[in-house]
């Protein structure tokens, strides 16, 4: 294959990719070379001008045919595109907190490494997000996390952050051996590394020996990828770590890294395990079978989300809980694999990117005002800036999903995915009364705000990057939960996933 | 000419209000409490215009409003399959309820405008959202739409509770809301299984569906749905054992929201178990209805006994609206015209006296810092007026002939009698009890010897008396006029019983 | 099975490769046990040998039992010096962890003991580093660029996480 | 004149509204608006009862409220009963009307006391118009709650407060018995009408198991109104309210009620002989039971409350023994008498400020018009020959006797004996012998209270001779006239034998009195003798409300503290349990986040484990 | 052709994995659980490289992926001792144990 061959691809398809990259590339030269005592603030609004330049590149490529580039190993289609987009979304708020993030300690001197590492990251979630094949897939899967690892720990005066890096990272690792332990099995099975080829080849087989082995190697794939979805039983870690992590970069796990995660898990478990014939029945695939493994994990993770989070006392902590529950909320539309699954994962990962930055931005604030991350930080939030209160108390209804906000719909979608055709009663049931369970801890956060005395009056300035997070999460919950057709047309007009996925 | 856009003023016009608090200063008590008085009216105005549309012999289908709103992707069926509309519409019954609604809102606002010490702002914008929400529910045409605006009280009712309520007030309001969240949490849950299954929302379409032989639900699956939305309305009535959330509520929140609570939230689980647990599910209903019947008795009875000994007046309010509950089912379990009038009109009649009576315990307690019998009594010297109307509220509550509660007990007693004699007998052993603890309660509060010196003015003066009269005027009307409320129901009693097949 | 030299070769490999590993588990000196494991990464070294890869096998010895075992060593110099693990870490969690390990290992067995494909002759090891030179230039060049992204990464992460400024600062 | 009747009992609900808006400022004038209106309606019932001796009943009725198909109507019937009640009733209260305002004078909620006046009488006229049950019904209970008021008005009284609310719940309790009688009914006949029910029971439409049902259950309906056995206990604790109130309730209308349904629905009752021996049994032992605790009581009030209870029992009995006439006529005599008796007593009381007769006695020469005239009541109440009682009763005697119970006849006999003695002794006591109590200034009534009393007086005497066997039977004949479903229950010409009887009898009571209180010949204790077990029986009414108190009450409140229990533990403890376990869950794996990275990649694993070795068990080779 | 079965060297892979996954989960000195981690990456090298010449038809992709697979552990490793480092700074500590200031 010679140069000329490379070139006849349509590289163009990976023009949001070359933006992210070449603007890290030109950060860490700016980094390098700026003045010292200069501040690094300008960088943090290059990276949000290279992330809108890329969305805006993504837009224009929405509803155009699947490009594949080297069999796959980069592939764009309305799956790479629709969570591309939600992942430069996410990304982009988590700059803006990125910008206004002023820690007491640690970060003086890394502003720049802070900036563009959130670049390299999003880059290997893009990847992720397109790509047919295992070691892109499992390279771009290792930016993200390598990146993110060091992002943890970049307060590195502050104790607390390098434990959480060094838990994140050890934790990682193994989730990652895991994964490629299971990963080099379905590459033994198949003899390749290409998603469809992989399908097609095992759609061929009807071996048992080889449907338990892959069977296997779906069960370690999949607790594997748990880990970046903070899901049961690979959810340990998420607590520690957002509590540990500078905020912004909470915010990135808890949002981008989780988006990627389920990214990951859906092109994998759908393409392969899909198709391969499963051991109790050849008619049946592996994936149909495991339902119930899956089902499980959902339960378990929804419940351990949401009932530990009942007793926390740190918000960064409670909120790591509660990134779990919904991780869990998101395993249910996986298990049950409605015919809307992508609508409402995607939808779902909308409304949760949302309301999830929304909240991070307002702690973000009151956490660097009072110095700790209690809940009882929030007392009296409403006497000392109303807004802010009342800001949070909409992303809190959001999130423990009361009508007329984006958290409703999701739950709707995933709802009627999961009565629809064969009915999930359990899992449903269980999914909603955590839901109720959760209500206790939101509602305490709104207790501390609205009913409590405040500890000290002393009014918050809020930053500019603030204002945008917050204004563009509300504004969007609230839209998204009454006009939540605006997203889900634009789905259904432009972006039709099911036909493209597994071509 | 056409009314399509009355209902959605009608709902929406509080949200008016809302803005308008929103920006005013957050000491300008005066103003705000105008404010939020204002902002009840046009609700008020356009719900009292309906009813004369109505009494004139006008269509109430004029009202109804349609438009698509969501529609769920990715599920293939072809239109309007698996899409949400924006309907609102009126019948006989919910047309009353939102008359009701909106007096009883307005009459609570200058309640509030008397109880509410601190923080008239947030107070009232609460209260607005929290009208919107109850004015909703009664119009919602298809039961996501209800389903939204049933969550949408319960936020600012937590809050309201939380805030405004007396010592215990938090315990209160999370009682209240983890209740109703699991209530609501089933109504969803039986919602989204119509919802997928059938591909409409739409009740009045759900309850043609039902009744055709080939619907798509197997016969368990309906009886669990139906269950489900027992429960789920049984939480909200509240039914025997699903009630302990709604003492605290009745105990610890401000006189004012007590009045919307008791008088209006509760109705909506007799709301709902109408137009949907019988409507959609008549089958079931007449299967399940000598279980409602004994619920209904025991609720009855229940509420009555524990009533009997409680100290607190509020307290034996609280259990006297379980059991006044106890008849709404009493009357729905006899599933006969008679019956489901009797409810009806008990579910109204019900939300004008407690309105009155928790008024009532408001000035008592602003009076005297008290509502224990026990520190009471005596109280018709002080106060003559108020001890008066106290009085005769409890005659209306135990059932008076004249006045709204002896109609619709009556009539739910006439019914049941019909179908459950026996069960029926066992509850008007309820008639005696009532009697026994309002009156025990009553009068241990007005009659005999007074406990304190009375200083200063204490009866009813100046605003007071709006709501006093008018509840007590509607709850005379009704009891001698029952006519005012049976002609709008004929119509949806007609439908009901089509579906029942009785 | 016949007893061949590749057979031997490969008993003798695994051997030391198993030994290693459960010297790494058992020794008590941090130092020993990182020795120990660089024989191990070797013994693995000769297994891609076995398995004609002798790219793989090359590199093997250079980054694991060269680089990382030796950034290792210097990691154990930088924080404490010959430090003693002493096994103090919770008996339940070391039996539930075996307890784990015997079943997957147990399951994962049974898939894989009479694990065999009908082989068919390949040319890999045929100038193999050729080959591994082609693909990576040509497919899987994607994956290739974003490997050195991650290793800059990894790069200036190490740095920034590394270094101390403050030395200077913590010793006034 | 008839078709207008609905007016009659408007005027005094108007009265009750104007008091209760502008009462406080009419105040003392406020009795003239009450007195004017209720003379209004008595007017105009005196007219249209002379119209219904001309012309036939006439009935009138309108939709009140319709369920489905079923229309419930409202409206009023002009029979001979209803005119003949209207008449008595609008007499009686405008009397009190009159009478009131001298014996309330000065209480400072005398406008109050008019209202109240007002509502009742507006109730009881309205009672006794109603064409069907469920008007009767409606009309029934806002008497209830007239009588309540009325009981309760000096509100401050414990024992008022105590009274009114046992006599609320106690009729409450008969109430329902209406309640299902009358519901029950309906369903039967599908109406709530006089007429359709009577006609469906001519028509043997209705089950004769369901009728005597229907029938007992109205009749404890009337039970608990007319104070007969055993809910008479609220009757005499009544007495706490204002004596002309005693008068006009708990004499002569309200308590007359339940005579009154029985005798408007008496072809349903005829049609049950169980029914009747039912009504008949509790009316006699009622009139014998509480005629017996009268003869030991001391308050004034008192002794007049249980010879009430006692005339009622009578009333019953006549009709129970199918005397339709018997009854309606005693009810309308008894009224007159005993109602003079009441205001008489009110006078006393009024005049010696005490209710006790121990603490009386030798008023006759005080009260000059006062004494004769209760003289006269008396005279009237025992039966003395010439008098309205003697005849009513004579009548009475003659149902029983005809009716063919000579048990229940003799029981009326002594009833009778002993009426005549305790009123007697009620007399001698407060108006003979010398004075016990100290009497200062003791007066005379006003005259605006004692020419009510005259004008019951005079009607006491004559109000007999409407229906005697020697000047001809004209009340009888009227009342029956064009009722043939009444008519073969018209009164009996009994032998001359039993008037004799009666008369001897009440003779005897009198002189037997006369020997104890009077001449003092004969000691007070004679009978029961030193240990007087039977006097301690007598002065405590049977125990009857202790009874109460030990069963009844003590039920209901064990019932309720049971029900609390559950409430609390049950209801409460299922809640907390729940919570308190999702709450544990919660600091369970809190505790588990111990903050061990290697715990949690051990979870981790160890969850993969389980899962890779569940599959192997279940869906691997080992199957 | 091969006296050596596919399945030896896969056990031999899967022994390691264990190995190294139980030196990660219970050694207490920080640079043994990074190290052990590397081991289970090698165990997975194995597979992949056993795979390229004995899997379904075998081809270079597996070295191919198990060289990814090493320099991306490479990396991993340095980062993991850098943390490491920053981390011995503040607390004097390789114990893993002892890192858990943030609990519960």
């Amino acid at each position: 294959m010679s140069l000329e061959s490379l070139q006849q691809f349509h590289w163009s398809a990976m023009t949001p990719e070359f933006i992210i990259l070449g603007v890290a590339a030109l950060l860490t030269l700016l980094d390098l070379f700026m003045p010292k005592n200069m501040d690094r603030k300008i960088l943090g609004w290059i990276g949000i001008a290279a992330i809108f330049a890329s969305i805006v590149s993504v837009l224009g490529m929405v509803g155009g045919p699947v490009t594949s580039i080297l069999e796959d190993s980069f592939r764009l289609d309305s799956f790479a595109l629709a969570f591309k987009l939600l992942m430069l979304a996410g990304a982009g708020l988590v700059m803006f907190l990125a910008v206004s993030y002023e820690p007491k300690d640690g970060l003086e001197e890394y502003r720049g490494e802070f900036y563009y590492l959130f670049l390299t990251a999003l880059l290997g979630a893009m990847i992720m997000a397109s790509s047919g094949d295992l070691i892109t897939l499992f390279v771009g899967l290792e930016l993200l996390s390598v990146s993110s690892y060091i992002l943890a720990g970049i307060r590195k005066y502050h104790l607390e952050s390098n434990e959480s890096a060094m838990k994140y990272i050890i934790n990682g690792e193994i989730s990652t051996a895991i994964i490629l332990f299971g990963m080099s099995y379905v590459y033994g099975l198949t003899g390749s590394t290409n998603l469809i080829e992989i399908a097609n080849t095992l759609s061929g087989i009807a071996d048992s020996q080889h449907a338990y082995l892959l069977t296997l190697a779906f069960l370690m794939v999949f607790v594997g990828l748990s880990f970046k979805l903070a899901a049961a039983p690979f959810h340990m870690w998420a607590p520690d770590v957002y509590q540990g992590a500078p905020t912004p970069v909470t915010a990135f796990l808890s949002v981008v890294s989780k988006t990627a995660g389920f990214v990951i898990v859906l092109r994998i478990i759908l393409s392969i395990f899909g198709s391969a014939a499963s051991l109790s029945d050849p008619q049946v695939p592996i994936l149909a079978e495991m339902q119930d493994y899956l089902a499980f994990i959902a339960g378990a993770t929804m419940i351990i989300g949401n009932v530990v989070a009942l007793k926390q006392t740190n918000i960064k902590r409670m909120f790591a809980y509660s990134s779990i529950a919904h991780a869990g909320y998101l395993l249910v539309a996986v298990t049950t694999l409605g015919s809307n699954l992508f609508y409402s994962i995607w939808f779902y990962l909308l409304a949760y990117l949302l309301m999830n930055l929304g909240a991070f931005a307002i702690i973000q604030v009151v956490t660097e005002k009072s110095g700790s991350t209690k809940i009882a930080d929030f007392a009296g939030l409403y006497r000392r800036s109303p807004v802010l209160a009342v800001l949070m108390g909409i992303l809190l209804v959001s999130l423990a999903g009361f009508p007329g906000t984006a958290g409703f719909i999701g739950k709707l979608n995933i709802f009627i995915g999961a009565f629809y055709g064969t009915p999930h009663y359990v899992l449903a049931s269980v999914m909603i009364a955590t839901t109720v369970v959760s209500y206790f801890y939101y509602f305490g956060v709104m207790t501390q705000m609205f009913f409590r005395p405040a500890s000290d009056d002393s009014k918050l300035n809020i930053p500019f990057g603030i204002i945008v997070v917050l204004i563009v999460a509300v504004a969007g919950s609230l839209l998204f939960g009454i006009m939540p057709n605006i997203a889900l047309d634009f789905m259904q007009n432009n972006l039709d996933i099911l036909a493209d996925f597994f071509s | 000419m056409n009314l399509t856009s009355v209902l959605s003023i009608l709902v929406f016009s509080p949200l008016l209000g809302i803005v308008v608090l929103a920006f005013m200063p957050k000491t300008a008590e005066k103003a705000i409490k105008a404010v939020g008085f204002l902002a009840t009216l046009p609700a008020l105005l356009l719900a009292l215009a309906a009813y004369l549309h109505f009494q004139f012999g006008k269509d109430l289908a004029d009202f109804s409003v349609s438009a698509k709103w969501i529609q769920f992707h990715g599920i293939n069926v072809s239109e309007p399959y698996y899409s949400v509309y924006y309907e609102l519409g009126l019948s006989g019954f919910q047309l009353l309820l939102v008359v009701l609604t909106a007096i009883v809102a307005t009459l609570s606002a200058i309640a509030a405008a008397k109880f509410v010490k601190k923080e008239w702002k947030g107070y009232f914008m609460l209260f607005l959202l929290l009208e919107i929400g109850m004015l909703g529910v009664f119009t919602a045409e298809n039961l996501i739409l209800f389903f939204i605006f049933f969550e949408i009280t319960l936020i600012p009712t937590f809050f309201l509770i939380g805030k405004w309520g007396y010592f215990e007030k938090e315990k209160a309001a999370y009682s209240f809301l983890i209740y109703n969240g699991l209530g609501s949490a089933i109504l969803l849950i039986v919602i989204m299984i119509l919802f997928a299954k059938t591909g409409s929302t739409n009740i009045d379409y759900l309850t043609q569906l039902m009744a055709k032989p080939d619907a798509p639900l197997s016969s368990d699956l309906k009886m669990g749905l139906f269950i489900g939305l027992l429960l789920a309305f049984g939480v909200k009535l509240p039914i025997f054992p699903l009630h302990s959330w709604m003492l605290k509520v009745h105990v610890q929140a401000p006189p004012s929201v007590v009045m919307i609570h008791s008088g209006i939230l509760l109705k909506i689980g007799a709301y709902g178990l109408i137009r949907f647990g019988m409507g959609i599910f008549p089958e079931q209903f007449e299967t399940l209805s000598v279980l409602i019947a004994v619920l209904g008795v025991v609720n009855l009875l229940y509420g009555a006994f524990l009533a009997f000994i409680q100290t607190d007046f509020k307290m034996v309010l609280a259990y006297s609206s379980i059991s006044h509950m106890g008849i709404v089912l009493i009357g729905l379990a006899a599933m006969n015209e008679a019956g489901v009038q009797g409810a009806i009109f008990q579910v109204i009649s019900h939300g004008l006296i407690s309105a009155l009576l928790f008024f009532l315990v408001g000035i008592l307690y602003e009076r005297t810092d008290t509502s224990l019998i026990g520190n009471l009594g005596g109280m018709a010297k002080g106060m003559p007026i108020a001890a008066g109307f106290l009085l005769a509220a409890g005659m209306a509550s135990l059932g008076l002939p004249g006045m709204s509660g002896f109609v619709s007990e009556f009539m739910s007693f006439l019914g049941l009698f019909k179908e459950m004699p026996v069960i029926a007998a066992v509850g008007t052993l309820g008639i005696i009890m009532t009697a026994a603890y309002l009156l025990r309660a009553v009068l241990g509060i007005t009659y005999g010897k007074a406990h304190r010196e009375f200083t200063g003015v204490l009866d009813l003066k100046g605003v007071e008396f709006v709501p006093v009269l008018v509840l007590m005027l509607l709850i005379v009307v009704i009891g001698v006029f029952p006519s005012v409320l049976s002609a709008p129901l004929q119509t949806t009693l007609e439908t009901i019983m089509l579906g029942i097949g009785g | 099975m016949t007893f061949s030299g590749e057979f031997l070769a490969f008993m003798g490999l695994a051997l030391v490769a198993i030994i290693g590993g459960v010297l790494l588990l058992n020794l008590t000196k941090v130092v020993h046990m990182v020795v120990s494991l660089i024989f191990t990464f070797v013994a693995i070294a000769g297994i891609y040998v076995l398995l004609s890869a002798e790219f793989v096998a090359a590199v093997q010895i250079l980054i694991y039992s060269g680089a990382i075992t030796i950034i290792m060593l210097f990691g154990i110099m930088l924080t404490k010096h010959s430090d003693e693990e002493e096994p103090k870490t919770g008996k339940w969690r070391k039996i539930l962890v075996f307890l784990g390990i015997v079943g997957f290992a147990a399951a994962v067995y049974l898939g894989i003991y009479d694990f065999n494909i009908e082989q068919v002759p390949t040319t890999l090891h045929e100038n193999n580093t050729m080959q591994i030179g082609k693909a990576l230039y040509s497919k899987y060049i994607i994956p290739f660029e974003l490997t050195s992204v991650l290793l800059l990464v990894a790069l200036v992460g190490s740095i920034i996480l590394a270094k101390n400024e403050k030395k200077e600062a913590d010793d006034k | 004149m008839m078709e207008n009747a609905w007016l009659i009992p408007l005027f005094p609900l108007l009265s009750f509204l104007i008091l209760l808006l502008f009462g406080k400022r009419l105040k003392e004038a406020s009795a003239y608006v009450g007195i004017l209106l209720t003379l209004a309606s008595l007017v105009y019932s005196i007219l249209v009862l002379f119209e219904r001796f001309r012309e036939p009943t006439y009935v009138t009725k309108f939709d009140w409220l319709t369920i489905g198909d079923m229309h419930l109507t409202a409206g009023f019937e002009v029979n001979q009963l209803n005119a003949l009640m209207l008449f008595i009733v609008s007499l009686v209260s405008f009397l009190v009307h009159t009478y009131s305002k001298g014996y309330m004078q000065g209480d400072e909620r005398f406008p109050v006391f008019y209202a109240y006046l007002g509502l009742f009488t507006f109730a009881m006229l309205g009672l006794v118009i109603s064409p069907n049950l469920l008007q009767t019904y409606i009309f029934w209970e806002l008497v209830g709650v007239g009588s309540f008021l009325l009981i309760g008005f000096y509100f401050y009284k414990p024992e008022a407060k105590a009274a009114a609310k046992k006599a609320f719940i106690m009729t409450r309790i008969g109430d329902v018995g209406l309640f299902i009688g009358m519901i029950l009914l309906f369903w039967e006949t599908k109406s709530f009408e006089y007429s359709d029910i009577f006609a469906a029971v001519e028509a043997h439409a209705v089950s004769g198991t369901m009728i005597t049902l229907t029938a007992i259950l109205i009749f404890i309906g009337a039970v608990g109104k007319s104070g007969q056995f055993p809910l008479h206990t609220w009757l005499p604790d009544a007495m706490e309210g204002p004596t002309p109130v005693s008068a006009l309730i708990h004499a002569a209308t309200m308590v007359a009620a339940g005579v009154y349904l029985v005798a408007a629905l008496f072809p349903l009752f005829a049609a049950s002989n169980t029914a009747l021996m039912t009504i008949a049994v509790i009316g006699a032992f009622t009139a014998i039971f509480a005629a017996s605790i009268g003869l030991v009581q001391t308050d004034i009030k008192r002794v007049l409350a249980y010879s009430t209870v006692s005339q009622l029992g009578y009333m019953m009995l006549a009709l129970g023994s199918a005397g339709y006439v018997a009854g309606v006529f005693h009810l309308m005599t008894h009224a007159f008498f005993k109602a003079l008796l009441f205001l008489a007593a009110g006078s006393v009381i009024h005049a010696v400020h005490t209710q006790n007769i121990e603490e009386m006695g030798g008023l006759w020469k005080k009260l000059k018009l006062t004494g004769p005239l209760f003289l006269i009541g008396t005279l009237a109440i025992s039966g003395v020959p010439g008098l309205s009682g003697f005849f009513s009763k004579d009548e009475i005697l003659v149902a029983a006797w005809e009716g063919g119970h000579p048990i229940l006849f003799f029981l009326a006999l002594a009833a009778a004996f002993m009426t005549a003695f305790y009123m007697f002794r009620l007399f001698f006591m407060v108006f003979t012998g010398e004075a016990r109590g100290e009497q200062k200034h003791v007066h005379e009534s006003p005259a605006n209270m004692t020419y009510p009393m005259i004008l019951l007086g005079v009607l006491a005497i004559v109000a007999g001779y409407v229906n005697t066997p020697w000047f001809g039977t004209f009340l009888g004949d009227w009342l029956l006239d064009g009722n043939e479903a009444l008519a073969h229950h018209g009164h009996a010409e009994g032998s001359p034998l039993i008037m004799i009887a009666a008369t001897v009898i009440s003779l005897a009571g009198i002189f037997l009195a006369y020997l104890m209180y009077f001449k003092r010949s004969l000691k007070r204790n004679w009978l029961s003798g030193t240990g007087d077990t039977l006097h301690t029986i007598l002065t405590n009414k049977y125990y009857v409300d202790e009874f109460y108190q030990l069963t009844v009450v003590a039920l209901t409140k064990g019932i309720s503290y049971f029900l609390r229990f559950i409430d609390v533990f049950l209801v409460g403890g299922l809640v907390k349990g729940v919570v308190g376990i999702i709450q544990g869950l919660g600091a369970a794996g809190s505790k588990l986040q111990s903050g061990q990275v290697q715990t949690y990649g051990a979870v981790a694993f160890v969850g993969l484990a389980v899962l890779v070795v569940i599959f192997a068990l279940t869906g691997g080779y080992l199957r | 052709m091969s006296s050596v079965p596919a399945s030896a060297f896969l056990a031999l892979a899967l022994i390691l994995f264990c190995i190294g996954l139980y030196g990660a989960l219970t050694k207490r000195n920080t640079v043994i659980v990074l190290i052990s981690i590397e081991l289970m990456l090698n165990a997975v090298n194995i597979n992949l490289v056993t795979f390229s010449k004995y899997g379904l038809n075998p081809s270079i992709t597996g070295q191919i992926f198990a060289l990814f697979a090493i320099s991306v552990a490479a990396a991993e490793a340095a980062v993991g001792l850098a943390i490491l480092i920053s981390l011995y700074r503040a607390r004097k500590t390789v114990n893993i144990d002892e890192m858990d200031t943030m609990k519960n």
